[in-house]
C-alpha cells in the first residue's frame, strides 16, 4: 500500500503485467525513452527492453492493425493513442478488426488489445486534446470499453484490461493523471471485476451516475449537497460497455431519480443509453425524467471556453434540484 | 481534361525484359529501379514463356532448381484444380448457391505460385480473392464456401490453418500480416507471414502504413501484390503512375515485378523474398503481374469497363496453357496423366459443391455466440429475451 | 410526376445538382464508367465528363480528406463511399476535419460536403455490407445526417444536402434501392426541409419511429396492427442529426406510448437517444417506458442469420403489445 | 534486438553532394535516386555552405538569379523577425500567456525560403509550427497568438490569407491540399497548393494517400516535409529507412533534397517546384533538412532523448548565421542595417505580446456559434437553457 498518483498508479500496473506475462508488450508513440507525453510508461523502456515496450512509426492505423497481427501470434499488445483526438485514424482497425475478429472467427481466435486513451478536458489544451470519444466504441460490439477514476482502479482496472482475452479501449481520465491515492498493488484483481460499477457515495434522494474524470466532481456535488440536506448517491461506472446497469437500476429503484454526467456531447452519448436502459427498467420506479448533464452538441471550444463546455459541479446541482422538483435554471424557462 | 487516362497505362506494361529495356524514358528509369534486382526498371522477370519456352534467369534459376518435370507437374495439377473448383463456384452462385463469389479466373499462377512457396510455419493473410492460397493451406472444400454461402463471417481455424480469414477492408490485413512478422522475431523463429492484396489496395493508407512498420522493425513479411489490372472498375493506371514495384524501395523495402501469370517464376521470387525474411533481412515486396479475366464478383458486370481486346491479350498469357506446353514438350505431360487431373478436379469439384449444398443455416441463438470470450450479462439477457420472443411462435405464434 | 426506383431518384438528384451547380463534383470509387456498384452514378460521367465525376484512387481517408480541400477551394463535393462498412477509413477526416472546420474558423470556411453511403443489411451480403453506422455521426457535433426512405425523399433530400452549406452524412437504404415511387422532381425542395420529421402514417395509440430502410417495415406494422384494433402513428425521422424532437413529442404527447425502431444495434444507438430525449420532454403523458427494437449488441451477423438480427414486422409489434400493456415476448421473462 | 537502431541512422545523413558521393552502397545508390535530379543519391542540395560561402549549383542557381543582395538581406530580415517572435511566444508561454507555443527556432529558412518563394494566389495547408510561414502570408501578430493562448480553435481567415488553420492531426492536411490543388486546375488558373508536414507525418497513411491522390490527379501541390529530424522524441530513423525524398518517386512524384538551413536552396526548390506545379506537370515533393533546436512544443523536456552533441553539430549550421557571414562579406550588412532589422523584430514582438495579452476569453455563449452554418433548433434550445442557467448567477447565483 502506498500513496501514487494516478500516471503513477498505471505505470506500476503497466510494470506488473510485462513482469508477469512475457506475451504482454507495450506500443505506441514516444513511449519509450521519453516514457510518453504523461510518463505512464516511464522507465519501462529502460527496464523492459526495446522490443517489449516499442516506440512506433506515427501512424496510429498501423499502431492498432500491427497489434492485431501480433495477438494473432499469441501476443497482448498494450497500446498507447498519445491523446483522444488522434484514435481516429485508428477508427477502422478498431471496429472492423479488433472488435469483431473473436465473433467473425466464432472464438478460434481472441483480441486480447488493451488501447490505453487519455481522454477528456479540462487541461486547457489546443484542439484534438481533450476529447471524449466513448460513445463511439460503446456503440461498437465487440469492445469493452472501461474508464477509471481514482489511482487505486486506475491499477487494477488496467491489470485486469491487460489480462481480459477481449479487446479493451481504456479510457484514462487525463485530467486527473496527478491526483493522488492509496493504491494496494497486491489487491487480488479478481476480486472486484472491471465490468462492475462502485457506489461511491451512499445516498438515499437521487441517484448520480459519473465516470471517469467527472466521478471527482460528482463526489464534490454529493458533498456539497449534504448542506442542502439533499442526499446523492454516486455510482462509478466503470465500465460503459458493457455496461452494469443492474447496479445503477438498484440504486434507482430506492432513489427515483437518475442524473448521469459526463464531457462528451450529449446527442447520441452514453447518457442517453443509461437514461433510456433505466427507464425501461424502473419506469414506475422513476419520480421524474432522468436528467443528462454532458458536454455540449458542439465540438469541443477553445481552452478559455471549456469552462462552458464541461458538466461541473453547479450544473450537476442545477439537474439534481430538476429531479427533485425543486428550483432550478429551466424553472420559468420556455422553449 | 484533369488527368491523361491514356499516358498513364504505359508505367504498367507487363512486358518483360528484354522487350522493354529501350522504350523507358531516362525520368523513368531514374525513378523506377528497384531493390535487389538491378535489371531494367519496370521489366517482369519471367521463366516461362506463355508459349511455354522455358527461359533461363540468373537471379531466379536457383530458387526453382529442385522444381524438376514431376513438380511442375504437380504445380500444373494445382492450377488445374483451382480453375475447377472457381468454375464450379460461379455455378454454385448462378444457381443460387452461394451469395457471391469473387472469381480467380487468370491468378492461378499468381496464387499457386506463392502459395506452394509456403511453409506450413508461415502466415498468410489475404484478402477475399485468394481461395487457391487457401488451398495450398489445406482447407477443406467446405470450408471454403461458408462465407460466400454466408452461413459463417470465417471459413476455417486461422491458427490450425495458418491462414487468418480474409480481409474484406481492403488492405487492412497487410498490417496484420507485419504485426504478425514483428512476432515471429521475438518468439526467434524463422517463420514468415505473407500478405496478399491487389493493384487497388495499393493506394490505402493501411498499405503505406504497412511498409513503414515493415521495413522500420525489419519484419519477416512478403507484400504480395497481385496486380490484376483492375479494381472493380477502375484500372491500375488509375492507382499509380509507376509500376507498384517500385513503391517499396523509397520504404527502404527491395521489390520483385514478376510475371504473375508464370508459376515458376512467381515460386522462385517468393522462395527468395522468404529466404531474405528468415535471414532476418526483412521485408520484400513482389508485384506479381497478372490479370483478372472474370468479373470482380458474381455481382459486377465487367462488360461496362472491360476492352475485349486486352481481355483476349490476356487469354493468350494464360497461366496454365504455358507449363501445359512445356510439359508436353517435355514429354511429363501424356493424355493418360491430364485426363487423372482432370478427374481429380472433377471429383473435388464435386466435393465442394457437396459440401456447400450440405451447409445449413446457424441456430438463431447462434447470432449471440462469441462476441466476447465469456458472455456478458446483458448479452445474456439480450439472448435470453430473443429466446422467450422465438419461444412465442413455437407456441403456435404470436 | 414519375415513377421511378429509389436509386433512379438519386441517380436523377444528382444530375439535377450537377446542371444547377457547375460547382458541384462527385468522387467515389466505380462511380464513372461503371455507374456505382448499385448504378446511382449511371451515366454521370458521359454526360459531366471525368472532371466533374471522378473514379478516385481506393483510398476514403483520401477522398474526403481531397472533398475538403476541394471545398476551401468553393466546389461542393458529393462522396460516394462504396458500403457502409468501408466508411471507417475515413473517419478521422469526416470526424476531426468535415465536422469542425467551420466551428474551427469561426464560420470563415464552410463545408458543403455530401458524403453518400447505402447502409443497412438484409441484402444477403458478406461482412462489412449490410452495417448501419449512423450514430458514430450523429453523435459527432458539426455534422448533419440524414437518411431516406422513399424515391420522392430520396430525390428531394439528396438536392437539399448538396445545397446545404453544411457537411452532410447521407445514408441510402440499400435494400430499398428498387423499390418504386412517384418523383415529383419539379417539388420545390424547400417547402419540406430535410432536417424536418415527417409523420408517415397518423395514429393515436402508439407512436413508431422509424427511419431509412425500416420505414416500410414500420408502414406495414401499422397495417398489420390495425387488424387488431391498434392505431399506430408512424413517424419518419429522416433527420438523425439534428433530430426533430418536436414531432416527436408532439405525437407521443397524444399516444403516450413511444416505440423506435432502427437497425443498429442498441448500446448507445440513436433509439436510446430518442427514448431519453422524449423521456426528458414528455414524461408525464408516457402511459409506458419508450420501447427499443434494434439490432442486437452483436457484430453484423452472416447472412443467414440476419434475419435474427433485423427488427422486423413481427418483432416491431411485439414491442408495441410490450407498451400497449398486451401480452408480448416479456411476458412472464425472467432475467 | 528487434531493429538496430544504429545502422538506421546513415540513410538520414544530411550531408550534401559532394560529401556523400562515395559513401553509399551501391543498392543505397540503386534505391534512393530521386525524380528530376540525376544527382547523388541522398545527397542535400545547398547553395549557401555554413560558413556562409556560395556555392554555385547549375540546377537551382536560375531559380533564384533575382535574389541580389538587397533580396537576401530581406530573407535574412525575415529570419531574423521570426527568430524573435518565436522566443517571445516562448516567453509568453513560460508566462503564462499562452497555453503552449511550439517552437520553429532552426527551422527558419526552411519556412521562409519556402512561403516567400509563394505567390498571393497560393494556398498553404500547414501544420501546427509553421509560424514563420503565417509570417510571410501576412498574419497578423495577434492573430497569431489566438490558437495558442485558447481564445480560438483558428487564428485567421483562410481565404483571405491565403492559407488554411493549422492542421493539428498529423499528416491531415496534406490531403487537403491535394483537394484543393485539383481545384485549382478544375478553375483553369495557374495557382498551388503547398502542405506543411514534418517527418514524423510520413508516417501517417493520409500522406501516403496525398501522394496517390496527386500522381493520379497530376495535381498542382508541393509536399514540403520539413524533416528536423525528431517526431517529439522519435529520431527520423524510426520513421524511414530511406531518405523521405526517396519516398515520393515511387509515387510517380519527382522530389528534391534541400538543405533546409539554406534560405535559398529551399526558395530555388520551392520555385522550381511551383514552376512545375503551374506548367501542369504535377506534384512535387521536397525535403528540407533541418533540425528543430528546440523542444517539441513549450511541454516538451528534450533532455530525456536528445544528445547535446548532436545539438551542437546543428547549431553550428545555423540558418540565419550563414546569411550573415554571407552579407557582411559582401558588405550588404552593415552594422547600421543589422540594428534596423533587430529593432524591427522587437517592435514586432512587443506587438505580438500587446495583442497577445490583450486577447480575451470569448463571450461563454459563443460556444454555440458556427457549429452549423444557420442554428439548428435543438442548439438554439441547448444555448437558451445554458443562458438560463447562466442568468441564475447573475441574480446572485444559486
Ligand atoms: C476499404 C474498402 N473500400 C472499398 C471496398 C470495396 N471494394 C471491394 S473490392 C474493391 C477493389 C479491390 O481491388 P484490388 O485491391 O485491386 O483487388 P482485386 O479485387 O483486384 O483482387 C473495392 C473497391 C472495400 N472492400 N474496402
Ligand atoms: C494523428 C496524430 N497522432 C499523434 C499526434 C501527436 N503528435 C503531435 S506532434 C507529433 C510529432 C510530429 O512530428 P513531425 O511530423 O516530425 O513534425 P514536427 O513536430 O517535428 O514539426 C505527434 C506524435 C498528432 N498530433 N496527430
Ligand atoms: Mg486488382
Ligand atoms: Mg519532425
Amino acid at each position: 500500500m502506498s500513496e501514487r498518483t494516478l500516471a503513477a498508479a498505471l505505470n506500476a500496473g503497466l510494470r506488473r503485467a510485462l513482469e508477469h506475462d512475457p506475451k504482454v508488450v507495450l506500443m505506441g508513440e514516444d513511449i519509450g525513452r521519453l516514457g510518453g507525453v504523461f510518463r505512464v510508461t516511464d522507465g519501462l523502456q529502460r527496464d523492459f527492453g526495446t522490443e517489449r515496450v516499442m516506440d512506433t512509426p506515427l501512424a496510429e492505423s498501423a499502431i492498432l492493425g500491427t497489434a492485431v497481427g501480433l495477438a494473432y501470434r499469441g501476443y497482448r499488445p498494450v497500446v498507447e493513442i498519445q491523446f483522444d483526438g488522434f484514435i481516429y485514424p485508428a477508427f477502422d482497425q478498431i471496429v472492423a478488426q479488433v472488435a469483431k475478429l473473436h465473433y467473425r472467427t466464432q472464438g478460434a481466435v481472441t483480441m486480447p488489445i488493451t488501447v490505453r486513451v487519455p481522454y477528456g478536458g479540462g487541461i486547457g489544451a489546443v484542439e484534438h486534446h481533450s476529447e471524449s470519444p466513448e460513445a463511439y466504441f460503446a456503440h461498437t460490439a465487440g469492445l469493452r470499453v472501461v474508464t477509471c477514476s481514482n489511482p487505486q482502479d486506475a491499477h487494477t482496472m488496467l491489470r485486469q484490461a491487460i489480462a481480459c482475452d477481449d479487446p479493451v479501449i481504456f479510457f484514462e481520465p487525463k485530467r486527473r493523471y496527478w491526483v493522488k491515492g492509496e493504491v494496494d498493488e497486491t489487491l487480488d484483481a479478481s476480486t472486484f471485476p472491471m465490468d462492475r460499477a462502485r457506489v461511491v457515495v451512499p445516498g438515499d434522494d437521487v441517484t448520480l451516475v459519473a465516470y471517469g474524470p467527472l466521478v471527482t466532481t460528482a463526489r464534490d456535488a454529493a458533498l456539497a449537497a449534504q448542506d442542502d440536506g439533499i442526499s446523492i448517491e454516486v455510482v462509478d461506472l466503470r465500465s460503459l460497455a458493457p455496461l452494469d446497469l443492474e447496479t445503477v437500476e438498484s440504486s434507482v429503484r430506492r432513489t427515483g431519480r437518475l442524473v448521469v454526467t459526463h464531457e462528451a456531447s450529449q446527442h447520441a452519448g452514453l447518457g442517453a443509453e443509461i437514461a433510456a436502459s433505466i427507464t425501461e427498467r424502473c419506469f414506475h420506479h422513476l419520480e421524474a425524467a432522468p436528467a443528462r448533464v454532458t458536454g455540449f452538441d458542439v465540438p469541443y471550444p477553445p481552452a478559455k471556453l471549456e469552462e462552458h463546455f464541461l458538466p461541473d459541479l453547479d450544473r450537476i446541482l442545477d439537474a439534481v434540484d430538476r429531479v427533485l422538483g425543486r428550483r432550478n435554471s429551466l424553472t420559468g424557462w420556455k422553449a | 481534361m484533369l488527368r491523361s487516362e491514356i499516358s498513364r497505362t504505359s508505367a504498367h506494361d507487363d512486358r518483360t525484359d528484354d522487350a522493354q529495356a529501350g522504350e523507358l524514358d531516362p525520368a523513368d528509369r531514374r525513378a523506377g529501379v528497384t531493390g535487389p534486382h538491378p535489371r531494367t526498371p519496370g521489366a517482369v522477370l519471367q521463366l516461362i514463356t506463355p508459349d511455354g519456352a522455358r527461359r533461363p534467369d540468373a537471379d531466379l534459376d536457383p530458387w526453382v532448381a529442385d522444381v524438376d518435370d514431376e513438380r511442375l507437374a504437380a504445380l500444373y495439377e494445382d492450377m488445374v484444380v483451382v480453375r475447377r473448383l472457381d468454375i464450379e463456384a460461379v455455378a454454385l452462385q448462378r444457381q443460387g448457391q452461394l451469395g457471391l463469389w469473387p472469381p480467380l479466373l487468370g491468378q492461378e499462377a499468381a496464387q499457386i505460385g506463392s502459395g506452394r512457396a509456403l511453409r506450413r510455419d508461415d502466415f498468410v493473410f489475404s484478402s477475399y480473392r485468394e481461395s487457391a492460397v487457401a488451398y495450398t493451406r489445406g482447407v477443406t472444400m467446405t470450408d471454403l464456401m461458408r462465407v460466400w454461402r454466408g452461413t459463417a463471417q470465417a471459413g476455417w481455424d486461422p491458427r490450425s490453418i495458418g491462414m487468418a480469414t480474409p480481409s474484406i477492408v481492403i488492405g487492412a490485413q497487410t498490417l496484420h500480416a507485419t504485426g504478425y512478422a514483428m512476432g515471429c522475431v521475438m518468439d526467434g523463429v524463422d517463420s514468415a507471414a505473407i500478405a496478399y492484396f491487389g493493384d487497388g489496395a495499393t493506394s490505402q493508407g493501411d498499405v503505406n502504413e504497412a511498409l513503414v512498420f515493415a521495413a522500420s522493425f525489419a519484419a519477416p513479411v512478403i507484400f504480395f501484390c497481385q496486380n490484376n489490372q483492375w479494381a472493380i472498375s477502375e484500372p491500375v493506371g488509375l492507382q499509380a503512375m509507376r509500376p507498384l514495384a517500385d513503391r517499396a524501395p523509397g520504404f527502404g523495402i527491395p521489390s520483385l515485378r514478376v510475371d504473375g501469370n508464370d508459376v515458376l517464376a512467381v515460386m522462385a521470387a517468393t522462395r527468395q523474398a522468404l529466404d531474405r525474411a528468415r535471414r532476418g533481412a526483412g521485408p520484400t515486396f513482389i508485384e506479381a503481374v497478372t490479370y483478372r479475366r472474370g468479373p470482380h464478383t458474381t455481382s459486377d458486370d465487367p462488360s461496362r469497363y472491360v476492352d475485349p481486346a486486352v481481355q483476349q491479350a490476356w487469354e493468350a498469357k494464360d497461366p496454365i496453357l504455358r507449363v501445359e506446353r512445356l510439359l508436353e514438350r517435355s514429354g511429363h505431360l501424356t493424355e493418360e496423366r491430364a485426363t487423372a487431373v482432370r478427374s481429380r478436379a472433377d471429383a473435388l469439384a464435386a466435393e465442394m459443391r457437396r459440401g456447400c449444398t450440405g451447409l445449413d443455416a446457424p441456430p438463431p441463438l447462434s447470432v449471440f455466440d462469441h462476441v466476447y470470450t465469456s458472455p456478458t450479462t446483458w448479452l445474456v439477457r439480450q439472448r435470453s429475451q430473443y429466446a422467450a420472443y422465438l419461444a412465442m411462435f413455437e407456441g403456435g405464434g404470436r
